[in-house]
């Protein structure tokens, strides 16, 4: 295992492949999307990542804030609706807790997710347990809380899971928020699409943080 | 599904260029998504309407004279960005302050909310007030976790009346507030309409079966119930209003919309009003004006909903105020 | 098919119930299929429209002050008989005679004769426009064979402006042909609409064809191609209509319409005004106003045409009056 | 054979044989009609021969006329479409002829049989070779007069045989008025839809001539 903190040109490597791998599942969140609310949920994560893929390519980035806001700001402003405003917040909110931070390691991941986590309930009054992708996010911050100790790349390892952990929950949960919320006991069985795309997005992290 | 497009994922963009292009000079792009009145009073509070787009002719064709002075468009069923709201905001803002009108969903109560923050920073200032119209969505003690639906034709159209006469923002509050507390929706999807980008269907519905308390984002209805007759639809959601904790009854006067939610006919909506109106007649309950037709829809989707707005005098005198939008036009009375 | 709907075999008698219940007490059922305004000026010269319906706002959606004085509705599809274009013609008639207006099909035609007749052994003048402004169903030569499209739209508004400020009958007809003389029109069809009482689609097309010069009843196109871009395809119709007879070009103004024919959605319709405005700019060809929606309807069927109408400055005087019905209302300029 | 005139209560009983089985080729008529025009002809037969049904059965004629008169005033005022005002005209136009004819015999058949020619083909300028009832009508019409010294029942074989012989020419021919004059080439192979209805009628009327 991997202890070294990840440099802002890494964070920035690890991001685009995020891109690329929320680009490719379009089509999956999409389907997701279809199951609880207007089915558009891959098409603006695609048209988000797709803009911030290119910001990033641009980037000479400096600390790992510069980087993490700079794709908060691009999701914010090329996405529009719930998840442009879920997804930017977090990178956002995330990424200014971490605006002078020269790498990221276990600490800093924790750092980030903390306000990220904030970020996001505060701008969208969502809690744990309303199926939405902050049941993902908040798994993967307490992941990352009890991760803070530990290396990088099991800090990541453990943050993917608690997200993917966030996202199967969110499978047996009544929608109370968003667009699912007038289904009721219908939207049981199926998980929230942003927190699948929360915990591809950590998974993907994750991936690139241990293959490195 | 076959659609006059050019790129599916360019869809937004190039409607909201050929919207601007419809208005013929008289609205202006100011930003990416972004669209103002070319000729806004200068000492007007100003009326700013938004939404995703996908659902022609709201709310980017609610602009003009008597309407909205400028909306933020987002993609197809998706709430428009910051952004584009803050370009929206300064194209409209004369210095009396902007109210933000829109349909309660997350995704646009929290870019809006973000825009509101980036343009108070600016001295710019906002209020707002939600649309959430939709009875079906939440019961009334929760009327915040209520949809904005078609009701929004009727209080946008309210609020640029209001927008011409209300001396500051905190009068167009309220008068705007009355509108839509005086306004319930309810609707019924037949058939889904589909996403540009992907050709699907944005849900699955039985050929015998409708989903009452639909959603203008192709979500599902409330209730999946068995094909019924015109008559028996136009009981079942006049009831469905009738019940809710706005009174309305003998004597009370309201507007009606017959709303189709896009490839429902005007015949239809016609055949439907028709019982809307023996209804009303019989419980001694007036109409004051009558919308109906294709205003607040969901790609090609079949269905449609229900409003009435119950007014008072302060109402009726912005209801006769004339009009002109794309969407909706009217003469003054 | 879906539809909701009473008795799918009453559908035409109660939209035209509902039609008259949507004007709110202006607009009186004179006999069955038979409105006409409830207000007519007495020394008015009357303009009457009618066809069949199931093409909902027209005809009988084209009535109000500016607009048409009557209108003679038939079944679904079917030209009104003989019978019901005679009342309307006796409740619109206030002496100085009546102009039949509608689109040019054999069974109109042969209805609106023989009435025209029973109203003449009356002692009321009629006379007629057809409105022939497809240029897909007949070449130049043969504009007698040509049909009514979407076209009907603005000669209408012309026309009851028109009836508004002729002296007489005569000069009405005049001032109508030439709005006629100056309109073409074009369309395509994505997909059929039913008919109401079979459920039936009205024609079959591949998943990937399209039909250039569609009818509005559903009749098949004269061209069978391949699905296009919009762009393509707002060229193909561009150019298919300034190849007619009637030449526009360079510093001439139009009056575009953009008309749906039912499920195609506005953003479509505006994706394909995009590109005509493109076009004309590039021509140099003003545009001197825009319609855009579903005015020309054939139940949910898919598809749109394009029309144009050569303004001269009698033309751009009557454009400019104001008119209200429920397919087109305009403010005046 | 039956050489018998027909009163007018057998012509009004024999319309509304006519009337019944109209009704009964709705599908079929509408689906000819689906092919070249707007796929509405049988309804709009079913709903004038329905009219013209219940006129017919509250009739006490007196003349071959009173009968043919009303049915051509019940179908014009009911039906509306092209069909509505030729099959109206058809039964108008023919019936006036007959106005005073006490009963309908060979003779009095091809009377009625030139005058709706001449009615139909003023009203909608039609001529044989168009594509349209016409045909059907024009092939009843010429078989009726050579048909005038024969028996009446021998009459209404010979013009039901004419109608359909016309009516099976418009196959072959290419719409040049009405809604199929736009399909132009595609419109070979398939019957006018007007001429199908012509030609049922007259063979329902010969059925019932013939089997009484
Ligand atoms: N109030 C909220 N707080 C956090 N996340 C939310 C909230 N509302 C919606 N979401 C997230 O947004 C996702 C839907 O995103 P998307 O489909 O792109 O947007 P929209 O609902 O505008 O179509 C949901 O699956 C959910 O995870
Ligand atoms: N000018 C005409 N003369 C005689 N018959 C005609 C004429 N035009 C149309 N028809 C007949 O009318 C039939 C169509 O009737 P129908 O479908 O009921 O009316 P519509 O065309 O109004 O839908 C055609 O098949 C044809 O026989
Ligand atoms: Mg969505
Ligand atoms: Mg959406
Ligand atoms: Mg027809
Ligand atoms: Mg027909």
């Amino acid at each position: 295992m991997d202890n070294q903190a990840l440099s802002p040109v890494e964070i920035r490597d690890m991001l685009i492949a995020v891109s690329d791998k929320i680009i490719e599942s379009e089509a999956l969140l999409s389907e997701a999307d279809r199951k609880l609310g207007d089915g558009d949920h891959g098409l603006g994560m695609q048209r988000g990542f797709t803009a911030a893929k290119s910001q990033l390519e641009a980037l000479e980035p400096k600390t790992a804030g510069d980087v993490l806001t700079t794709i908060g700001m691009a999701l914010m402003a090329s996405m529009g609706g719930a998840s442009g405003a879920v997804m930017g917040m977090l990178f956002q909110s995330g990424g200014m807790a971490l605006a002078n931070a020269a790498s990221l390691d276990a600490s800093g991941l924790s750092q980030f997710l903390d306000a990220a986590r904030e970020g996001v309930c505060n701008l969208g009054g969502a809690k744990p347990g309303d199926k939405t992708m902050v049941d993902a996010l908040a798994g993967a911050q307490e992941s990352g809380q009890a991760a803070i100790d530990g290396s990088t790349s099991e800090a990541f390892a453990a943050v993917a899971a608690g997200a993917t952990d966030g996202m199967e929950k969110t499978k047996a949960m009544i929608a109370t928020m968003g667009r699912a919320k007038t289904l009721g006991e219908k939207s049981i069985g199926h998980p929230d699409p942003g927190a699948v795309s929360v915990s591809i997005i950590f998974q993907t992290m994750s991936d690139y943080v241990n293959q490195r | 599904m076959k659609k006059i497009l050019n790129d599916p994922n360019q869809a937004a963009p190039e409607l909201v260029d050929g919207l601007v292009d419809y208005y013929n000079g008289a609205v202006d792009k100011v930003g990416p998504g972004a669209i103002a009145l070319a000729d806004i009073a200068d000492d007007k509070v100003a009326l700013l309407v938004g939404g995703g787009t996908g659902h022609e002719p709201i709310y980017h064709g609610l602009i003009g004279p008597g309407m909205a002075d400028g909306a933020a468009c987002g993609d197809i069923f998706a709430a428009p960005p910051p952004n584009v709201i803050l370009d929206a905001t300064r194209a409209v803002n004369k210095g009396n302050g902007v109210l933000y009108l829109y349909g309660n969903y997350a995704g646009d109560v929290m870019n809006f909310k973000i825009a509101a923050q980036l343009a108070a920073a600016e001295g710019i200032k906002v209020e707002t007030v939600l649309i959430w119209d939709d009875v079906a969505s939440a019961p009334p003690s929760e009327k915040e976790n209520r949809r904005g639906i078609a009701g929004l034709i009727p209080i946008v159209k309210l609020a640029g009346a209001a927008a011409d006469s209300a001396k500051d923002l905190d009068e167009l509050v309220s008068l705007v507030t009355n509108a839509r507390d005086n306004t319930r929706s309810v609707g019924v999807a037949l058939a889904p309409g589909s996403i540009p980008a992907t050709g699907k269907p944005t849900f699955e519905l039985d050929d015998d079966s409708i989903g009452v308390g639909m959603g203008i984002h192709g979500e599902q209805g409330v209730g999946i119930e068995k094909m019924m007759t015109a008559d028996a639809l136009a009981e079942k959601l006049v009831d469905l209003i009738l019940a809710d904790d706005l009174p309305i009854g003998s004597g009370d006067e309201v507007l009606v919309l017959i709303n189709s939610l896009g490839s429902t006919t005007m015949m239809e909506c016609l055949i439907v009003l028709k019982k809307v109106k023996a209804i009303l007649v019989d419980k001694g309950i007036g109409i004051y004006d009558i919308m109906l037709g294709p205003l607040v829809t969901c790609q090609e989707m079949a269905g449609l909903s229900i409003s009435f707005t119950k007014l008072d005098d302060t109402l009726k005198t912005l209801w006769d105020k004339p009009c002109s939008s794309l969407g909706y036009t009217k003469l003054g009375k």
